[in-house]
């Protein structure tokens, strides 16, 4: 059923009683020539790309609970391409390029919200580095600019200008990035694959891999049974490991978690995203008008999906440091997702030692922007054996060949990305 | 999250820093030990890069650098956060102390 | 820093809760009643609601004043803009909403019914336009049809610039509900810890009775309770207890508890967080009940209580019945109708019509007639008046119906009747009423005990949650834990508290539970009174029923995805009063139990925060310490211009009268060291004192050259790498003993390198004897440097120490005598590439020196200079910092590779092997300078093939690290470049798209000035 | 040649300024000093050397330092516990001379480091310390966990500080004597006379006798 403005008046005429489901339920099948484990964003628009650009319809994706609720359904919803390091910046702006469609793609309304964000500085260096990442993007054909201190308080008059612990000297401002609604990111893959002839099989957990005398993946096991494929791709962001490990791999990965809180909502009072230089705090205005922030890892190895207070606290002091205003405004929810963060930050998209089994992991607290573009080239590997010329840089063995790609220099230390 | 300092007692976590897993051994490599680079370099990647990363209870490192500065290392359940058992690394104290893992 | 003088911010806010026109006569409190509620009628308080102004009395909340004064409409929901009245008497309110106070105290979505009454208190409604009463956005009701669960993902999509143009700015504006202060919040907050064995959440008669069992037994206890009076439901519904009235009983607990100095009472103070290890966080509204915060006071503190087990006695909260009409003004819980009247002495309603399928809310009949109104039906679709009950029919001569209300008619100002559906026959009849009192059963207040991601359990006989796998050391009792019955309450929390005590250890005597009725309760449950118009299960969000089975319909079956779908429990009362009947709603319409389609998760905080109590006095200035140098204070008092490099604060330039801008200074402090003297505190490096027998061969591991070869009374410039191979740290590291060696780190990462040093001690190589103390703060470090640094010194060091090359040659160091009796550790390093030393005194001397070097080098112009000038002295000399140091170069990168020992295994020797971090084509560092001398160089700008065009192909590095030379009289810079020193002597391209730059530059060696080091070694 | 004079500058130069602060009432409730001229050795054992290094302090001090966080009265010097087989011995800095010996005293044995510069010693008492304290401090300072002559290595404000409860008052309230990076000094004190000014705080200046 296409979905516009005349389909809906045209269903409320009827009570609405005439909407079908958005994506099919169906049972599993025996065998599919691909199978993606993980329901998440990168999942299903793997299999919605499997379908509509590689014409591999005879997919399923396995989804352990519901749809979405994994990190696709707890992330903090900002898209954007500045990125600083080859491999990384072309393909965020592939991603970023797909997000400029996707409400035409997909005929779903995920309200990408192109309403920038502003990277704050507040020392020299940290302006050169912004510099330095600016201009990559420019050179790469991605938008950026650089704010000095008067442009800045011209964008954002109501930040601490007076009394910081840190003075806000300036900002990196890529107007093209912004937010997007996570969840019906979720559901316009869903419907769209759906549409594409995928299966979407939700509370269908994979507990282990069928393997043949050469050791090769031709199947799952699964919490409704053995599904047989022709290949197998991964993309189980937060359970990366865990489902590696069926198949005997360890990954250069480890999970972590990380928060995130949602304000009461209030009446628009932030522009587009911010994100303090000098402390741990981002912000965007969700359109339901809750502030959306965040901040660092609580830290340690975490499964929870559940965090602790110090980072909470944390938190909100660095917003408070920066955005004295938002004092009263009350915090009205705290959740964490499970990151899978990388050694060097960077995601992971090859395939694997395994022979059928295809590997796209490493996503650490920033692949919800990536959702279309992960999409498209883990769609590409599974369907020509090949990279996709903007993930060749995103390779599984990197680590043992000391080609990291670390924007942060932070080194094998996941906790510090 | 509170922790048990085996020198100083229950603190909260803000007082330490993370560091990971304490499975992974340092390779033991010595110059001209006759053993080939790829290897020793296999090894060490393993060491650097590679992570059971389970979701249980896992040893780990945990720095009380607000505290004793003492490296301890600690059981803790990575899907409850409860801690089973916090112990001092090798060389905390004085004590005499083989090399780590020896 | 200025510490904070209260008076100074408070300044910000004009003193606007005066503005309540103390003149203008109030309006009368016309539904008070003359009861004795727990209010004091000697304190009138006047307020003004939208700008009215009414009087209420000191014991009020703000919902309860407007309740005497008769007012209904308070606000308007989310989506629809309908009219919106007060619903509950708690904390759940998802309805009465309000703006608290103005300008840079306003506060949106305030629950009025937790907000304390106070004089001058002023709140106006909110998401209404131009007023409540007609409010333009209430035409949104018009498109209802369209604007159902779902309908934003299937429209707004075209044209696709539309979205942020038009479509999304005019969602925004709609949505929200309140408008917060634009300025920055004017009081303070602060937080606290507490720790405790036994931590009671809810005063009610459950946690009275967890408090006494407890503290009797010996325990420390903490008994929590978000409600300014502690009692729970004993102050709306009474009750006997141990032959007391239930107010009599309250005192003579409280009495007792206040008796026991190990129990502590913390009212105004609710719950919100369980964290791990038995953490809790809860929020203390310190000053909510008063205009604004005394001088010194905050507004409201965080406590984090860390106890080795809690009681949860929360209560339970009674949940709506969902049908047509539910939301207008008037409708309210039966519960809330007997606070109102219980304890606050104000009436809801004249003719009150109570509809309920459980016996508790039968009690509200006793309690409006007796308050002199009438109750003018109960609907109750059991057909069986509860035998406890019959006695009230007689009395007061009841009209009993059996079925349910199927429509509620009215306008803004509230209920004007009501439609009851006869169960058995189907008939309708229409009933006048001005508040219609609900009560669908009783939901136990399971989310703390679920913020561990437990999962409640349901139980049939009471419609309900209860608690499931509550988080380790936490306990459930009373009607949080389903015990609906005030003895059962009683004993329930007496036995849990004297558990948790027994558990902590506690030797005492709990004594006796206090002992009540167990006062019958059934309930045959009733979701949903299916009809036409719109029946609201979140009030707040606008969620409908019909919205429910829409989200089924369209495959939305799981309430996580139900919830996300329609928004429902997503408001700010997070679905205290809706999800349960969401979640039944679903599962009746996708043929599966209420268990089995199960709960959304619980999260914190239980109730909301306001962002600025978690900063509490981290905010602002003191966000975070600040650390100062010894001659912090000296500099100051010279003019210095100060930077953050970390947490320190550090001289940057010491600017002079008359000079135009930082330039101008920072090259005047280079030319004074160049061809003087200049001095410096480098005191913020990172210095560790390293001992033991095996403290050379531990160097060795930690650094990429040797150490345990350095002879006594000289220093080394050191290495450190990651054990991933790539740069950590350098520094120098002097040996002063045998087995004692003073090792220095940069500024930024003193913290980072003292914890790996500690981890190569203690885990890597804890057979070796070394020993480590962090000596930063121990010494006044200052370097001194220019070709006068020599006769400066000499000036101030004993006559008989000799400075000369020979008695004190490059990287010597020694102890040495200054005049006037200080002893100094003296280094001979040079960072500037002048003859300089380094000169170390206890930090107590750190003033003084700086003093006594002015005074010493006057002779020679002596000049102090800061971090600019000693950045510029390291680029013109060609020392790679920070900017190259940026956790991706190897040491080969930065030009240091010859330093790596092949004769020992170091931290990050194996890793720095790999094949890309050997490449030949790594990017590395060189000097650069643009061909045109008037140009200035920029850090961040790229390098690109001469000619080239820019791309991806052609970015060849960038600049890391530029500088106004006055030496080479030019702008120069530091660079990573591709296959660099390849390449000295090429012109290269300079693109700085940002700053709109384009110009060529040199390729040349990174040491710009006296290449040859003659100047440093004298 | 001119004349240099060593005026010692303590890192609370500025912050601290003499006086009554905060609420004014009948009772000061917090009483926030600066001990001055302090004599602090970081004494840590030697690797295997830890009985060694209890009988040097035995000699030297007359008591044996404290194996658990804790304090030891000895001669010429308190003694702290600062972690795992080290200690720290405090003492006013007129006693330094009884300090001279003290690397003969522990040759071999431990490494000492001098860090009477490397903290600064702040001492808070009255009444309502502990209510202070409670805002930057997470230990649980009550009688039963923290008696006199308890000791804790912590951290406030995010760095790390040694605690130690002296003896209580002529008036019968705890005092707790806290070392903190004198460094960061500076801005402790604002933060924990911050904390206290609600309780009305009398600050001054102390010597160590
Ligand atoms: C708090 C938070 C904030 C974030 N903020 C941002 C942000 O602002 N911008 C941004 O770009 N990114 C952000 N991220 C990161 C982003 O959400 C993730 O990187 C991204 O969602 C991961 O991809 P995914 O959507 O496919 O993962 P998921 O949604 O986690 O999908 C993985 C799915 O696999 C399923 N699964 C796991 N194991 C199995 C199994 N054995 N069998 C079957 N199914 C299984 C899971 O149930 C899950 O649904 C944030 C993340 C969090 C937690
Ligand atoms: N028969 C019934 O249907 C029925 C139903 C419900 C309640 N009741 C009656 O209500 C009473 C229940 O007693 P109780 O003690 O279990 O509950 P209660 O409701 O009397 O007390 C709970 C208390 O906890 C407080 N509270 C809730 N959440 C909090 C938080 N997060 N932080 C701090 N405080 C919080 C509330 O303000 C309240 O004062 C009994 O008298 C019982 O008979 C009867
Ligand atoms: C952008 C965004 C906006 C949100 N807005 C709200 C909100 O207005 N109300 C709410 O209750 N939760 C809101 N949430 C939080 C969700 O309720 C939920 O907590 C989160 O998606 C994580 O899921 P979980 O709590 O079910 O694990 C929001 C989440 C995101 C990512
Ligand atoms: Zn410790």
């Amino acid at each position: 059923m296409k979905y516009s403005i005349f389909s809906l008046a045209r269903a409320a005429l009827s009570g609405h009683k005439g909407w079908t489901r958005a994506w099919r339920d169906p049972a599993p099948k025996s065998r599919y020539d691909v199978v993606i484990i993980g329901g998440g964003g990168h999942g299903l628009a793997t299999a919605y790309f499997l379908a509509r650009e590689y014409g591999i319809r005879n997919v399923a994706v396995l989804e352990k609970g519901w749809i979405g609720s994994g990190n696709a359904g707890r992330n903090t919803t900002i898209i954007r391409s500045n990125y600083g390091l080859p491999g990384n910046t072309g393909f965020y702006e592939l991603s970023m390029k797909l997000w400029e469609r996707m409400e035409q793609d997909l005929n779903y309304n995920t309200m990408v919200s192109q309403r920038g964000i502003i990277n704050l500085y507040h020392s020299d260096a940290q302006r050169d580095a912004f510099a330095r990442r600016g201009n990559t993007m420019r050179i790469n054909g991605i938008d950026a600019e650089l704010l000095d201190a008067v442009q800045i308080r011209k964008e954002l008059p109501f930040l601490n200008y007076d009394n910081a612990r840190f003075p806000i000297m300036g900002g990196l401002l890529q107007r093209r990035a912004g937010t997007a609604r996570h969840d019906a990111v979720v559901w316009g893959y869903a419907r769209a694959a759906n549409e594409g002839g995928v299966d979407i099989i939700q509370n269908c957990e994979v507990t282990g891999f069928v393997r043949d005398a050469k050791g090769k993946v031709t199947g799952v096991e699964t919490s409704r049974g053995r599904i047989g494929a022709g290949k197998v791709g991964m993309a189980v962001a937060g359970s990366s490991s865990r489902v590696a490990a069926m198949a005997g791999l360890r990954l250069p990965i480890e999970s972590h978690v990380l928060q995130a809180f949602v304000s009461e909502a209030i009446k628009p009072l932030i522009p587009g995203v911010i994100t303090f230089g000098a402390g741990h705090f981002y912000v965007s205005q969700s359109d339901k008008g809750g502030l959306v922030f965040g901040g660092d890892l609580d830290g340690y190895n975490s499964y929870a999906q559940r965090g602790n207070m110090p980072v909470m606290e944390d938190v909100c002091e660095g917003g408070m440091a920066i955005m004295p205003m938002i004092g009263r405004v009350r915090m009205l929810r705290q959740w964490g997702g499970i990151m899978d963060m990388s050694m060097d930050g960077s995601p992971i998209i090859d395939k694997t030692p395994v022979d059928g089994l295809y590997l796209n992991a490493g996503w650490c607290y920033g692949g919800f922007k990536a959702t279309p573009a992960s999409g498209l080239v883990f769609a590409h590997l599974l369907a020509r054996d090949e990279a996709h010329p903007e993930a060749a840089l995103f390779r599984l063995d990197r680590f043992r060949r000391g080609a990291m790609i670390d924007e942060k220099g932070q080194g094998a230390q996941p906790n510090l990305h | 999250m509170r922790i048990a300092c085996p020198f100083c007692g229950e603190r909260e976590n803000g007082e330490f820093t993370y560091l990971g897993d304490a499975a992974p051994k340092r390779p033991n490599f010595v110059v001209d030990g006759g053993e080939s680079p790829e290897r020793i370099e296999d090894a060490f990647y393993d060491y650097v890069y590679l992570r059971d990363n389970l979701a249980g209870v896992m040893r780990e490192y945990w720095y009380h650098g607000g505290g004793c500065r003492s490296w301890l290392v600690a059981e803790r359940n990575t899907v409850t956060h409860e801690f089973i058992a916090v112990t001092a690394a090798p060389g905390a104290g004085a004590a005499s102390a083989m090399r780590a893992g020896e | 820093m200025s510490g904070y003088s209260q008076s100074e911010p408070l300044a910000r806010t004009a003193p606007i809760e005066a503005n309540v026109r103390k003149g203008a006569k109030p309006a009368s409190q016309s539904h008070r009643l003359p009861g004795d509620g727990i209010i004091d009628r000697r304190s009138p308080l006047q307020f003004s609601f939208d700008g009215k102004t009414m009087t209420g009395f000191a014991g009020d909340t703000l919902a309860s004043a407007l309740v005497a004064n008769g007012v209904k409409l308070v606000g308007r929901s989310f989506k629809y803009h309908r009219p919106r009245g007060i619903v509950t008497a708690g904390s759940e309110e998802p309805s009465a909403l309000v703006e608290m106070r103005t300008g840079a105290r306003r506060e949106p979505n305030t629950r009025a019914t937790t907000q304390e009454l106070y004089d001058g208190l002023i709140a106006n409604s909110q998401n209404r336009w131009p007023s409540l009463r007609r409010d333009l956005m209430s035409i949104n009701q018009l498109f209802a049809p369209i604007f159902v669960a779902g309908f934003y993902y299937k429209t707004f999509m075209w044209p696709a610039r539309f979205w942020e143009a038009i479509y999304e700015p005019m969602i925004r504006r709609a949505a929200g509900l309140g408008k917060s202060a634009e300025l920055p919040d004017p009081d303070h907050y602060d937080k606290a810890w507490a720790h405790c064995d036994v931590l009671v959440v809810g005063a009610g008669p459950a946690g009275l009775s967890a408090a006494l069992a407890a503290g009797r037994a010996g325990s420390r206890v903490i008994l929590v309770e978000e409600d300014s009076l502690i009692g729970g439901r004993l102050l709306s519904d009474g009750g006997e207890i141990d032959g007391l009235d239930a107010r009599e009983w309250l005192r003579r607990a409280t009495r007792e508890l206040v008796s026991l100095p190990n129990v502590r009472i913390m009212t105004r103070t609710a719950l919100f967080g369980v964290y791990d290890g038995g953490t809790y966080a809860a929020l203390e509204r310190v000053s909510d009940n008063v205009a604004m915060p005394d001088r010194h006071q905050v507004r409201q503190r965080i406590w984090r209580i860390v106890a080795r087990r809690s009681v949860v006695t929360a209560g339970a909260i009674e949940r709506p019945i969902v049908f047509s009409g539910n939301d207008r003004p008037g409708v309210m819980m039966a519960s809330a109708v007997r606070t109102y009247v219980n304890r606050f002495a104000a009436l809801p309603g004249k003719r009150v019509a109570l509809f309920t399928n459980n016996d508790d809310g039968w009690r509200t009949v006793e309690t409006i007639e007796r308050a002199g109104a009438h109750v003018v039906a109960v609907i109750d679709p059991r057909h069986e008046v509860p035998v406890q009950y019959q006695r009230l029919v007689d009395t007061y001569d009841l009209r009993v119906l059996a079925g349910v209300v199927s429509d509620v008619k009215g306008g803004v100002d509230g209920v004007r009747s009501i439609v009851v559906t006869n169960g058995k026959n189907g008939l309708t009849q229409r009933i006048d009423t001005d508040c219609l009192a609900v009560s669908g059963g009783w939901n136990p207040n399971v989310g703390l005990s679920c913020f561990h991601r437990g999962k409640p359990i349901w139980r049939e006989d009471i419609a309900a949650f209860v608690p499931g796998n509550a988080p380790k050391g936490m306990a459930t009792a009373g009607a949080a834990n389903g015990e609906l019955s005030l003895g059962a309450c009683l004993r329930d929390g007496h036995s849990a508290g004297a558990r948790a005590a027994a558990e902590c250890g506690a030797v005492g005597k709990p004594g006796e539970a206090s002992k009540a009725d167990d006062e019958a309760y059934s309930i045959t449950p009733l979701w949903h009174v299916k009809g036409k118009g719109k029946a609201f299960v979140d009030f707040q969000h606008d969620v409908t029923a019909s919205d429910v089975t829409l989200a089924q319909r369209e495959g939305f079956e799981s309430v996580e995805h139900l919830k996300r779908y329609t928004t429902l429990g997503m408001a700010t009362d997070q679905g205290k009063t809706s999800n349960i009947n969401g979640l039944a709603i679903m599962a009746e319409a996708s043929g599966r139990t209420i268990p089995e389609t199960g709960t959304t998760i619980y999260r914190p905080p239980y109730a909301p925060v306001a962002i600025g109590a978690f900063a509490g006095h981290h905010r602002d200035e003191n966000f975070h310490a600040t650390r100062l140098t010894p001659s912090h204070h000296w500099a100051a008092r010279h003019g210095a211009v100060f930077v953050d490099t970390g947490l320190w604060k550090r001289a940057q330039w010491y600017p002079r009268a008359g000079e135009k801008d930082w330039l101008e200074s920072v090259t005047r402090e280079v030319l004074a060291v160049r061809n003087g003297v200049g001095f410096c505190d480098v005191s913020t490096l990172g210095k560790v004192d390293v001992r033991g027998a095996d403290a050379g061969a531990f160097l060795d591991r930690v650094y990429i050259n040797a150490f345990s070869s350095l002879a006594v009374g000289k220093a080394r410039y050191g290495l450190m790498l990651r054990e991933d191979g790539i740069v950590m740290d350098d520094g120098t590291t002097s040996r002063l003993a045998e087995d004692h060696y003073f090792l220095t780190t940069t500024t930024a990462k003193a913290g980072p390198v003292m914890q790996h040093l500690e981890f190569c001690r203690q885990v890597l190589f804890p057979e070796l004897d070394v020993q480590l103390t962090s000596a930063t703060d121990q010494w006044a470090q200052l370097s001194i440097a220019g070709p006068n640094a020599r006769k400066l010194l000499q000036a101030l060091v004993d006559p008989s120490e000799d400075l000369t090359n020979e008695g004190f040659p490059f990287m010597g160091v020694r102890e040495v005598q200054l005049r006037g009796g200080v002893t100094a550790r003296l280094f001979r390093i040079s960072f500037s590439g002048e003859m300089a030393f380094e000169i170390s005194v206890p930090a107590r001397y750190g003033a003084a020196m700086a003093e006594n070097l002015m005074i010493a080098g006057k002779p020679y112009g002596v000049t102090p200079y800061g971090t600019e000038a000693l950045g510029v002295m390291r680029i013109e000399k060609g020392h790679v910092a920070g900017p190259e140091l940026n956790g991706t170069t190897t040491a080969d990168d930065l030009g240091l590779g010859k330093m790596m020992s092949k004769k020992k295994d170091f931290i990050g020797r194996v890793m720095a092997g790999r094949e890309a971090l050997t490449a030949p084509n790594r990017q590395v560092v060189v000097g650069i300078k643009p061909v045109d001398r008037a140009r200035r160089l920029r850090s961040g700008a790229h390098v690109i093939p001469k000619g080239a065009i820019p791309g991806p192909q052609t970015d060849q590095g960038y600049v890391t690290s530029v500088c106004f030379s006055p030496m080479l009289d030019q702008w120069i810079g530091l660079g990573l470049v591709e296959r660099g020193r390849e390449r000295t002597g090429e012109i290269v391209g300079i693109h700085d798209p940002l700053r709109t730059e384009d110009y060529e530059a040199e390729i040349c060696s990174p040491v710009f000035y006296d290449p040859e080091g003659v100047r440093q070694r004298g | 040649m001119a004349d240099f004079s060593w005026n010692t500058q303590s890192p609370l130069e500025r912050a601290l300024v003499p006086g009554h602060h905060g609420v004014t009432g009948t009772q000061v409730g917090v009483m926030l000093e600066e001990v001055r001229d302090i004599n602090l050795v970081q004494v840590m054992a030697r690797r295997g050397k830890v009985v060694e290094t209890v009988k040097a302090a035995k000699k030297v001090f007359g008591v044996e330092p404290p194996s658990t966080p804790g304090t030891a009265a000895g001669r010429h010097a308190t003694l702290i516990w600062s972690g795992p087989d080290q200690f720290i011995a405090f003492s006013a800095r007129s006693e330094r001379d009884h300090f001279s010996k003290l690397s003969d005293a522990f040759a071999g044995v431990a490494s000492l480091s001098d860090q009477s510069d490397g903290r600064c010693l702040i001492r808070i008492g009255g009444p309502r310390a502990r209510q202070a304290l409670s805002k930057f401090c997470s230990l649980d300072l009550d009688d039963r966990a923290f008696p006199p002559g308890a000791a804790a290595t912590t951290s406030i404000d995010h760095t790390a500080t040694n605690i130690w409860r002296g003896a209580d008052s002529s008036d019968g309230h705890a005092v707790f004597h806290i070392l903190v990076f004198t460094s960061f000094a500076d801005s402790l004190w604002h933060t924990i006379q911050d904390a206290a000014l609600e309780y009305g705080v009398q600050a001054s200046l102390a010597h160590t006798a």
